[in-house]
C-alpha cells in the first residue's frame, strides 16, 4: 500500500525566524511513528505545518497520495487526520458531553470504532465529569479529553502532540495501551512525547528533531543501536 | 530615553514644531486656529482615554463622562460673574473629577471586559441623563459659561483666553506636557506593573500584586486629565452641553484611538487629526460626507493593522 | 523536623456536588520539599490553588506560620512568601523573559507606586530578574519575547518567575511537564538546592523525579488524602500502587 | 394605581420586553454567542424596517415585503462577513467596533440616498388589524399580540439550537477556539458566515415586524442598539435565556419607571444593569 | 458685482435630516425665484451639516462667521444647536435668521438686534389652543410632551389659555427625551378618562404618539390636540391614526391664498415633492434676505442697516403676510387645523396676528 503521509522538505518561518530547515519524513499505513527532540526543537511546527495551522515557506505535504498543501485545515481534517494539542485545546464554554457530540463522526469509509460510549469507558474519569465545562477539569481530565475527542473523529492518522502530559502513570500507561489498540486497529498514529522508553517498543519507526533538522529516521532496530546517539541528540 | 521608538521621536519633532508655527501659517484666521484648538483639545481627551484603554486594557465606553462634568463641574464651582483663575480652577477640577473617578472606578473596576465597557456605559448614562433631564443645567440645551478665567501664575499673565491664537499655545501646551506626563508614568515602575495587569492580571495578582489597586489608580488619573480636557473644551466656546457626556462622544473618541493606534499615546494625536481631517474634508466635499466618512474607515481598519501608529512604525522598521 | 511553615486542618473544597478537597489536614515543614501525587483530578491542583488564595476553601483553615491566612485577599499570599507556579502555562508573554522576572521581583523590591522613576534603571532589580532566568537555564533567552520561546522554555520561565519573587513558600504546580530531559534535569538540580532554603510543595506526575526528590510525599485519591510518608513507605504502600502507580513493572 | 392599571402597565411591560427580546435576538447570537462585537446591528434593525417600507409600498403584500426584506439582509450579511468581519477575527476586539461604526456610517448615508429623510411608516396586514378590549377606553391591537407570539416562539427556537443542537454547540466552540473547530474538520468560516448573516437577517426581521408600530426614521437604529448590548449583557454573555429574562426585566422595570418614577425614569435601566453588574460580574445567567 | 455670501447651517444626516433639505430647499428656491431683485449680486451658499449636534453649533457657527464671513447664517432647525449658535452669533458682523428652532430664548433671554426668526415661538403655536379647548368645552386635560425646553414652553402656553379660560390640567406628564414608548404612558392616560389630550410632540415621536394612541383604541374615545407639530410632515407615516387629530399651527399645507398656491407650485416643479412647513420657513427666510438686497440695492455689509430694514419688513409668507416683533419674532396668524383624508385642513384662524410676549427680551 502507498504511503499514508509524506512530508518533503518543509521550511517554516515564525517571522523572521526560520525555524524548520527541510524536514522531511514519511508515515506508512498502520504504522505508528514517533517524533522526538528536545524543547523547541520545531516538533510543534512541524505539526503545524502539517496541518495547515501555520504556513510552511516551501516544502509538500501529501497525504495519501494527495498533495494537500494547499489546503485548509479543516479539509485535511476530513481526510480523516485529528489532533491533540499541546496545551489541550479545551473549549471553554461546552460541557464534556458537548465536547465529544461536536466532534463524533464517522470517517470516510464509514467506519466508527470510536464512539462517546468507547471514550467514556476508556476513560471512566470523563464518565463522572460529563456536565463539567472544558476548562473546569483537572489538567489530567483535560488531556483524556483531548484524546478523546481526537478519537470520536475515527482518523486514519492521529497526531498527538505531548500525548501523556500531565497525566498520572496509571493513566500513562492506559493511554499507551489505547495508542497500542489503534495501532493494532491500522490506525496510524505520529506522536511527540518525551519518554523514548515507551516509544521505542511502541512505534515502528522514530524522527528526531534538532534544530529544525531531522537528524535520525529510522525503525526501532535502529533506534536500539544507536540509542547513544539518539539519546545525545535528546540530552537525556 | 523617554521616547524609545523611533517613529515617536520622529512624530514629535515633526508635529509639536509644526504645531507651534501654525498660527503663523494661518495668519490670525480665527476660525482654523479654533478648529484646531478643539483638535488639540480633544486629542488630549482620547490621549487619556489611551491610558485606559491602551496601556491598562480597561476598555471603557463611558469616558466622555469626565468629558462632560469638567465642564459642568465648572459651570457649578465657578461664581458667574467673576473671572476666576484658570491655574486654580484646574487643580479644583482636576481633584473632583478625581473624587468621582474614585467612587465610580471602585465600583466598575469590579467587573472586566464586556461587562466594565456597559458599566462605565451605564454609569455615563446616569450623568448623561442627570444633566439633560435636569432644569437648572439646561437640559438638552445645555448651559453658557460668560466670563473666562485669567491665566496669571505668580503674578504673571501667561495666556489671554479670549484671545485665540492664545488659546491655542495653552491647548498645545496641555497635550504637549500631557503627552511627557503619559510617557513618564509609563517608563516609570509603576508602568511596569500596569503592564503586568493589562496582559495577564491573574497572573499579577498571583504575583502578590493588589490589581485593583493600581488600576483604580490608572482610572483617576486618566479621568482627571479627561475633565481637563472637558474643562478647556468648555471654556473654549463658553459652552457646556449633556452631549459632551453621551456615550456617542466616548464612541468617537474610542473609533479616533483604534484609527490612531492603540497603547502608544501619540497614536491618540494622530487618530484624532486623521478623523477630524477626513470629517472636515468630506464635510465639504459633499452632502453625503457619511459614505466616504464610513468607507474611509472601514477602509483603513482593514488595511492598517494597528492604526496609523502602528503603520508608521512598520515603515520605518522596513526603511533600517 | 524543622519549623512548620503552612498548614491545614479539614480544608474542604465543593464544586457544587463535587467534593475535589475533602477534608484534608497537612502540615508543611520549611527547608523540605513535600510531593502531592494522585491520580488526574484528585484534588492536587485545587489544593495548590487553595493554598495560594486562588480559591476560597468552603470550609477549614490555612495556617502560615501559625497564623489563619485563609480569609486574607489572593494577593496578600505572595506579599507572605508564598509563590506559585501554574500547571497551565501563565506568564506575560508580550513582555521579555527577562521582563516576566522583573515584574516578579518588583513585587518584593518595592516602589511599585512610584510614578517617576524609570523602570530600567535599576540594576539591582534587573540582576535579580537575570539571575533567577539563569538559575532555570534560560539565560540566553532573556531578551526573547516569551510568546516566541518553546513551550518547555515557557516552563522554565514559570518558575524563575516564582523564584524572582524571592518566596519562602514555593507551591509548584506540575514544573517539568513538556520539558524535555535536560532542562528536566536541570529543574531537579534546581530544586535540591531551593529545598535546602525553602518550603517546597511540589505536584508533579513525573515519578522519577518525585522520587528523587521528595522528603515526603502525600498520594491523594478523588479529593481524599490517602497517605503521607516517606519515598520507600509510598513507593511500596499497596493502596498507592493501586491506585496511582500501578504495579511497578512499566516505566512512567 | 388601580389593580386594572397594573395589570395593563404589566401587559404593557412584557410586551415591551419581547419587543426588545425581537430586536436583540440577533445581537444575542452574533455578539453573545460568537463574540463580534457588530455595533451596526441598529442598522441593520433600522434597514428591516425600510426595506418593508418600500417593498410594502411596492407590493401592497405585507408577507411578500417581510420576505423580500429578510433574503435581502441575510445576502447583506454574507457580504459583509466575507469581505469584512472576517479579516479581523485574528484581531484585537476593538477593531471590530471600528469598522461597524464605519459601517453605521455607511448605512445612514445609503439610507437618506435611497429612502430620503422623511419619517414613514406602514398599514398593519389587515388580516391582524384588530384589536380587543381591555377596559372601557382601552383595547389591545392583534397585531401586537402576533409579535409578542412570534418572539416567544423565537426565544425558544434560539434557546434550542443554541443549547441542543451540534449546530449550536459548534458556534459556541468557535467563540472559544477557532482554530480547534477547524482542528476537528469542520469549516469554521463558512458556519460563522451564515450564523452571522442570521444574526443580521434576525435584526432586519424585528425592522420589518416593528414597522407596522413604530415610526420609520433616520437614526431608529441607534435608539435602540444600546439597549441591545444592555440586554445581552444583563442576560450574561452567549446566554439566550438570559437575553429573554433580561428583556422582560427590562421591558417590565422601564415601564413601571416611565409612570412611577418619571424623574429618573431615563436612568432607571442604566440603574438596573449595573446593580445588576455590581452583584453578578457576568451578568443573570453565566458560567 | 458683489458676492453676498449665506451660511446654512441645518442638519442634512441624523433624525433631522428630511427638516433640514426642506428649509435649505426653500432658501434657495426664494433666492432663485427672486433672482432678478439681487441687483446682480452673486449669491453664495456655505452648507454645514450640523447633524443636530449641539456641541458642534459653536464651531460650524465660527467656520462661518469667521472663516467665511458669511452676510446671512440661516440656521438652525434644532434649539439646542440654536443656543450653541447664539453664543458665537450674538451681536456679531453677521445676521442670523433663525428658519425653525421655536425656543422661547431665541427671541426672548437671548435676543439680539442680528438675530431674526422666520418660523414661531414654541408659545406661538400652543397658547391659542387653550382657548379653542375651553370654546370646545373641554374641561379637564392631560398634557404630554417631552421633558426639554420646547415640550415644556409649548405645554405651559397651553396651560396659561386653557386655565385663564376656566380649564384644568388634571395631569402633566414629561417623558425622557427622546423616549418614544408611549404605551405606558397611554394607557395612565386611558385611566385618568380626561375630556381631552394635549400634546407637543414632533417627527418621530409625533408619528409614534399618533401611532400608539391610536393602536390602543383611544383615538376614538379622547379626543388628541396639540401644537401643530403632531401632524406637521408626519402624516405619510401616521396614516389613518391622524384622522380626526385638531392641531394649532402658523401655517397648513391647504392654505388659500395666491402667494402659498404659487409657492408650492414652484416648490413641487423644483424639487419634484410637496412643501411643507419648514420649506416655507426656509422660503420666507429667503425672501427676507431678498428683500433687504433688493432695497439696500446689494450693499448689505452694513449691518445696521440690514437690521432696520428687515425689522420693519413684512414678509409676503406663504402663510400670509407677517411682521417682526420687537424682539424678532414674526407676528402672525394661528390657524386651527383637523387632519381630513391625510390632509391638515384649515378650520379657522385660531387667532389672528398673534405676538409672542418676548419674556425676557429687553431690546
Ligand atoms: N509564535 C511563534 N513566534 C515566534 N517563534 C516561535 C513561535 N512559536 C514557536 N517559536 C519558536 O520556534 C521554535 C520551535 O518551537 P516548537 O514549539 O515547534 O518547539 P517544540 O519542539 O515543539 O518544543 P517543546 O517540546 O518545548 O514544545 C522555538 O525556538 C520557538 O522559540
Ligand atoms: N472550576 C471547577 N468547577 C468544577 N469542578 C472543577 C473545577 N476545577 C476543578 N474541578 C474538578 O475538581 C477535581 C480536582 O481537580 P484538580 O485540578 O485539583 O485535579 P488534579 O489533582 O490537579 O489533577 P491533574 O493531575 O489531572 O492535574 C477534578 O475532578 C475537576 O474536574
Ligand atoms: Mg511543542
Ligand atoms: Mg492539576
Amino acid at each position: 500500500m502507498s504511503t499514508l503521509l509524506d512530508v518533503k522538505s518543509l521550511h517554516t518561518l515564525y517571522g523572521s525566524s526560520h525555524i524548520l530547515h527541510g524536514v522531511s519524513f514519511s508515515i506508512q499505513p498502520g504504522q505508528a511513528v514517533s517524533l522526538m527532540g528536545r524543547n523547541g526543537m520545531g516538533k510543534t511546527t512541524t505539526l503545524k505545518s502539517i496541518l495547515g495551522l501555520v504556513t510552511p515557506r516551501s516544502g509538500t505535504v501529501t497525504f495519501q497520495g494527495e498533495e494537500i498543501t494547499q489546503k485548509e485545515t479543516w479539509r485535511r481534517m476530513q481526510l480523516d487526520i485529528a489532533y491533540v494539542p499541546e496545551g489541550r485545546g479545551m473549549f471553554h464554554n461546552l460541557t464534556v458531553k458537548e465536547h465529544l457530540q461536536i466532534a463524533a463522526r464517522a470517517n470516510r469509509k464509514g467506519e466508527k470504532h470510536w464512539d462517546y460510549e468507547r471514550v467514556l469507558k476508556t476513560f471512566p474519569r470523563l464518565q463522572e465529569r460529563l456536565n463539567n465545562l472544558g476548562t473546569q477539569l483537572s489538567g489530567g481530565e483535560q488531556q483524556m479529553l483531548a484524546i478523546g475527542r481526537a478519537l470520536v473523529t475515527n482518523p486514519e492518522l492521529l497526531i498527538l502532540d505531548e500525548a501523556t502530559e500531565g497525566l498520572a502513570p496509571l493513566i500513562r500507561k492506559e493511554i499507551w495501551e489505547v495508542i497500542r489498540t489503534i495501532k493494532d486497529s491500522g490506525i496510524s498514529t505520529l506522536i511527540v512525547d518525551k519518554n523514548i522508553q515507551v516509544l521505542k517498543d511502541l512505534c515502528d519507526q522514530h524522527i528526531v528533531l534538532v534544530k529544525g533538522k531531522v537528524v535520525f529516521d529510522g525503525s526501532s532496530e535502529r533506534l536500539i543501536n544507536e540509542l547513544e546517539t539518539v539519546e545525545s541528540y535528546l540530552a537525556v | 530615553m523617554l521616547f524609545q521608538k523611533r517613529s515617536e521621536r520622529l512624530f514629535i519633532w515633526i508635529f509639536f514644531p509644526l504645531m507651534l508655527m501654525m498660527p503663523l501659517f494661518l495668519d490670525g484666521n480665527i476660525f482654523y486656529i479654533n478648529k484646531l484648538s478643539s483638535i488639540l483639545i480633544f486629542a488630549l481627551f482620547v490621549m487619556s482615554l489611551d491610558y485606559l484603554v491602551g496601556r491598562c486594557g480597561l476598555i471603557t465606553l463611558g469616558h466622555a463622562m469626565f468629558y462632560g462634568l469638567g465642564g459642568y463641574i465648572f459651570y457649578i464651582i465657578a461664581p458667574q460673574n467673576e473671572a476666576v483663575n484658570f491655574w486654580v480652577y484646574t487643580f479644583y477640577i482636576c481633584v473632583i473629577s478625581a473624587a468621582i473617578a474614585l467612587i465610580v472606578g471602585f465600583l466598575v473596576l469590579r467587573t472586566s471586559g464586556i461587562y466594565m465597557i456597559m458599566i462605565t456605559l451605564a454609569i455615563a448614562q446616569m450623568f448623561f441623563y442627570y444633566f439633560s433631564d435636569s432644569m437648572e443645567f439646561g437640559g438638552i440645551d445645555g448651559v453658557f459659561l460668560y466670563l473666562k478665567p485669567e491665566t496669571s501664575f505668580l503674578g504673571i499673565k501667561m495666556f489671554d483666553l479670549d484671545n485665540p491664537t492664545h488659546f491655542y499655545y495653552l491647548c498645545l501646551f496641555s497635550l504637549f506636557n500631557t503627552l511627557v506626563f503619559f510617557k513618564v508614568i509609563m517608563a516609570s515602575k509603576f508602568g511596569r506593573v500596569v503592564d503586568a495587569t493589562r496582559e495577564n492580571p491573574e497572573r499579577t495578582t498571583a504575583l502578590g500584586y493588589n490589581v485593583f489597586v493600581f488600576r483604580l489608580a490608572s482610572y483617576v488619573i486618566a479621568s482627571a486629565l479627561g475633565a481637563y480636557a472637558g474643562y478647556l473644551f468648555s471654556m473654549q466656546y463658553g459652552f457646556v452641553n449633556p452631549s459632551m457626556l453621551s456615550w456617542q462622544t466616548s464612541g468617537t473618541a474610542l473609533v479616533m484611538l483604534i484609527l490612531g493606534g492603540m497603547g502608544s499615546i501619540y497614536g491618540a494625536i494622530l487618530g484624532t487629526f486623521a478623523y477630524e481631517g477626513l470629517h472636515y474634508f468630506f464635510e465639504h466635499l459633499t452632502e453625503h460626507w457619511m459614505l466616504f466618512m464610513g468607507s474611509a474607515i472601514i477602509l483603513m481598519v482593514i488595511l492598517l493593522k494597528k492604526g496609523i501608529a502602528g503603520y508608521i512604525e512598520k515603515l520605518l522598521e522596513k526603511r533600517s | 523536623m524543622s519549623q512548620v511553615m503552612i498548614e491545614t486542618e479539614g480544608l474542604c473544597k465543593h464544586w457544587g456536588g463535587l467534593k475535589a478537597l475533602d477534608d484534608i489536614s497537612l502540615t508543611f515543614a520549611d527547608k523540605e520539599l513535600h510531593s502531592i501525587v494522585g491520580p488526574n483530578g484528585a484534588g492536587k491542583s485545587t489544593l495548590l490553588n487553595l493554598l495560594c488564595g486562588t480559591y476560597k476553601p468552603t470550609s477549614g483553615r490555612i495556617l502560615h506560620k501559625n497564623e489563619p491566612i485563609d480569609s486574607i485577599k489572593p494577593y496578600a499570599f505572595a506579599r507572605r512568601g508564598i509563590g506559585r507556579s501554574f500547571q497551565k502555562t501563565n506568564i506575560y508573554p508580550s513582555a521579555t523573559c527577562l521582563e516576566n522576572c522583573a515584574i516578579a521581583a518588583q513585587r518584593y523590591m518595592g516602589g511599585s507606586f512610584n510614578f517617576l522613576k524609570p523602570r530600567n534603571k535599576e540594576p539591582v532589580l534587573l540582576h535579580i530578574a537575570e539571575e533567577a532566568l539563569h538559575k532555570v537555564g534560560l539565560g540566553h533567552r532573556k531578551d526573547t519575547v516569551a510568546a516566541a520561546v518553546s513551550y518547555g522554555e515557557q516552563r522554565q520561565l514559570e518558575i524563575a518567575m516564582v523564584l524572582a519573587t524571592s518566596p519562602c513558600v514555593l507551591l509548584l504546580d506540575e514544573p517539568m511537564a513538556g520539558m524535555g530531559h535536560e532542562e528536566s534535569a536541570l529543574i531537579i538540580e534546581l530544586l535540591k538546592q531551593l529545598k535546602k532554603e525553602y518550603c517546597i510543595v511540589l505536584v508533579e506526575h513525573d515519578m522519577d523525579a518525585v522520587f528523587e526528590l521528595s522528603d515526603l510525599i502525600t498520594v491523594m485519591v478523588n479529593g481524599q488524602h490517602l497517605v503521607t510518608g516517606t519515598v520507600d513507605a509510598v513507593r511500596e504502600d499497596p493502596r498507592v500502587k493501586e491506585a496511582y502507580l500501578g504495579q511497578g513493572d512499566e516505566v512512567y | 394605581m388601580t389593580t386594572s392599571l397594573f395589570f395593563i402597565q404589566l401587559i404593557n411591560g412584557l410586551q415591551y420586553g419581547l419587543l426588545l427580546f425581537l430586536i436583540a435576538s440577533g445581537l444575542t447570537l452574533v455578539f453573545g454567542v460568537m463574540g463580534i462585537l457588530n455595533l451596526a446591528h441598529g442598522s441593520m434593525y433600522m434597514v428591516g424596517a425600510y426595506l418593508a417600507w418600500y417593498f410594502f409600498t411596492h407590493t401592497d403584500s405585507f408577507l411578500l415585503s417581510a420576505i423580500i426584506s429578510a433574503v435581502i439582509a441575510l445576502s447583506i450579511g454574507i457580504l459583509v462577513e466575507r469581505t469584512l468581519i472576517r479579516q479581523l477575527y485574528h484581531r484585537n476586539h476593538l477593531d471590530q467596533v471600528l469598522l461597524t461604526i464605519g459601517m453605521i456610517f455607511v448605512f445612514n448615508a445609503l439610507q437618506s440616498l435611497l429612502w430620503g429623510n422623511d419619517p414613514q411608516g406602514i398599514k398593519v396586514p389587515d388580516l391582524l388589524s384588530g384589536s380587543i378590549p381591555l377596559t372601557d377606553t382601552l383595547s389591545y391591537p392583534v397585531y401586537r399580540i402576533f409579535v409578542a407570539v412570534i418572539c416567544i416562539l423565537l426565544a425558544a427556537a434560539l434557546y434550542y439550537t443554541i443549547n441542543k443542537t451540534r449546530l449550536g454547540m459548534l458556534i459556541r466552540a468557535g467563540e472559544s477556539n477557532r482554530e480547534m473547530v477547524e482542528c476537528l474538520g469542520i469549516n469554521i468560516s463558512r458556519l460563522y458566515t451564515i450564523v452571522f448573516a442570521i444574526g443580521v437577517m434576525l435584526a432586519a426581521i424585528a425592522g420589518v415586524l416593528s414597522a407596522p408600530m413604530v415610526s420609520i426614521v433616520p437614526g431608529m437604529g441607534e435608539h435602540v442598539l444600546i439597549a441591545c448590548f444592555v440586554v445581552v449583557v444583563i442576560g450574561g454573555m452567549g446566554s439566550i435565556k438570559g437575553a429573554f429574562v433580561a428583556a422582560l426585566l427590562v421591558g417590565i422595570v422601564d415601564t413601571f419607571a416611565a409612570v412611577l418614577l418619571p424623574s429618573i425614569a431615563s436612568m432607571v435601566v442604566y440603574i438596573l444593569m449595573a446593580l445588576i453588574l455590581l452583584v453578578k460580574p457576568k451578568g443573570l445567567f453565566s458560567n | 458685482n458683489e458676492t453676498i455670501k449665506i451660511g446654512v447651517m441645518l442638519p442634512f444626516s441624523g433624525a433631522y435630516a428630511a427638516l433640514g433639505s426642506d428649509g435649505r430647499n426653500g432658501l434657495r428656491l426664494a433666492l432663485k425665484e427672486h433672482r432678478e431683485r439681487l441687483h446682480g449680486s452673486n449669491i453664495e451658499f456655505i452648507e454645514m451639516d450640523t447633524e443636530a449636534r449641539p456641541e458642534r453649533a459653536p464651531e460650524i457657527s465660527s467656520a462661518l462667521l469667521n472663516r467665511h464671513k458669511a452676510d446671512f447664517i440661516v440656521g438652525p432647525v434644532h434649539s439646542g444647536v440654536a443656543n450653541g449658535m447664539l453664543r458665537t452669533l450674538r451681536n456679531r458682523d453677521t445676521i442670523m435668521i433663525v428658519p425653525n428652532a421655536g425656543s422661547a430664548e431665541v427671541t426672548g433671554a437671548l435676543c439680539a438686534p442680528n438675530v431674526f426668526r422666520t418660523s414661531f415661538s414654541s408659545w406661538q403655536t400652543s397658547y391659542p389652543m387653550g382657548q379653542v379647548a375651553a370654546d370646545k368645552g373641554y374641561k379637564r386635560v392631560v398634557t404630554i410632551t417631552w421633558n426639554y425646553g420646547m415640550g415644556r414652553e409649548s405645554v405651559d402656553a397651553f396651560e396659561e389659555s386653557f386655565t385663564a379660560a376656566g380649564g384644568e390640567i388634571i395631569r402633566k406628564m414629561l417623558v425622557p427625551f427622546p423616549r418614544t414608548d408611549f404605551q405606558s404612558y397611554i394607557s395612565e392616560i386611558a385611566s385618568l378618562q380626561p375630556d381631552a389630550v394635549f400634546v407637543f410632540f414632533a417627527g418621530s415621536g409625533a408619528v409614534q404618539f399618533a401611532l400608539d394612541y391610536d393602536a390602543l383604541g383611544l383615538r376614538e374615545r379622547i379626543p388628541l390636540i396639540g401644537s401643530g407639530f403632531l401632524t406637521e410632515g408626519t402624516l405619510g407615516a401616521q396614516g389613518k391614526a391622524a384622522e380626526g387629530l385638531v392641531t394649532t399651527l402658523h401655517y397648513a399645507d391647504e392654505l388659500d391664498n395666491p402667494n402659498n398656491v404659487k409657492f408650492r407650485e414652484l416648490y413641487k416643479s423644483e424639487y419634484n415633492r410637496d412643501a411643507d412647513l419648514y420649506a416655507v420657513q426656509g422660503y420666507d427666510a429667503g425672501l427676507m434676505i431678498v428683500e433687504a438686497i433688493d432695497q439696500l440695492q446689494g450693499k448689505v455689509k452694513d449691518r445696521q442697516a440690514v437690521i432696520e430694514v428687515m425689522r420693519n419688513m413684512t414678509v409676503p409668507s406663504p402663510r400670509g403676510d407677517f411682521t417682526f416683533s420687537k424682539a424678532h419674532n414674526p407676528i402672525q396668524n394661528v390657524y386651527l387645523r383637523e387632519v381630513k383624508d391625510g390632509v391638515n385642513r384649515v378650520i379657522d384662524v385660531a387667532m389672528p396676528a398673534l405676538e409672542d410676549p418676548a419674556r425676557g427680551c429687553n431690546m
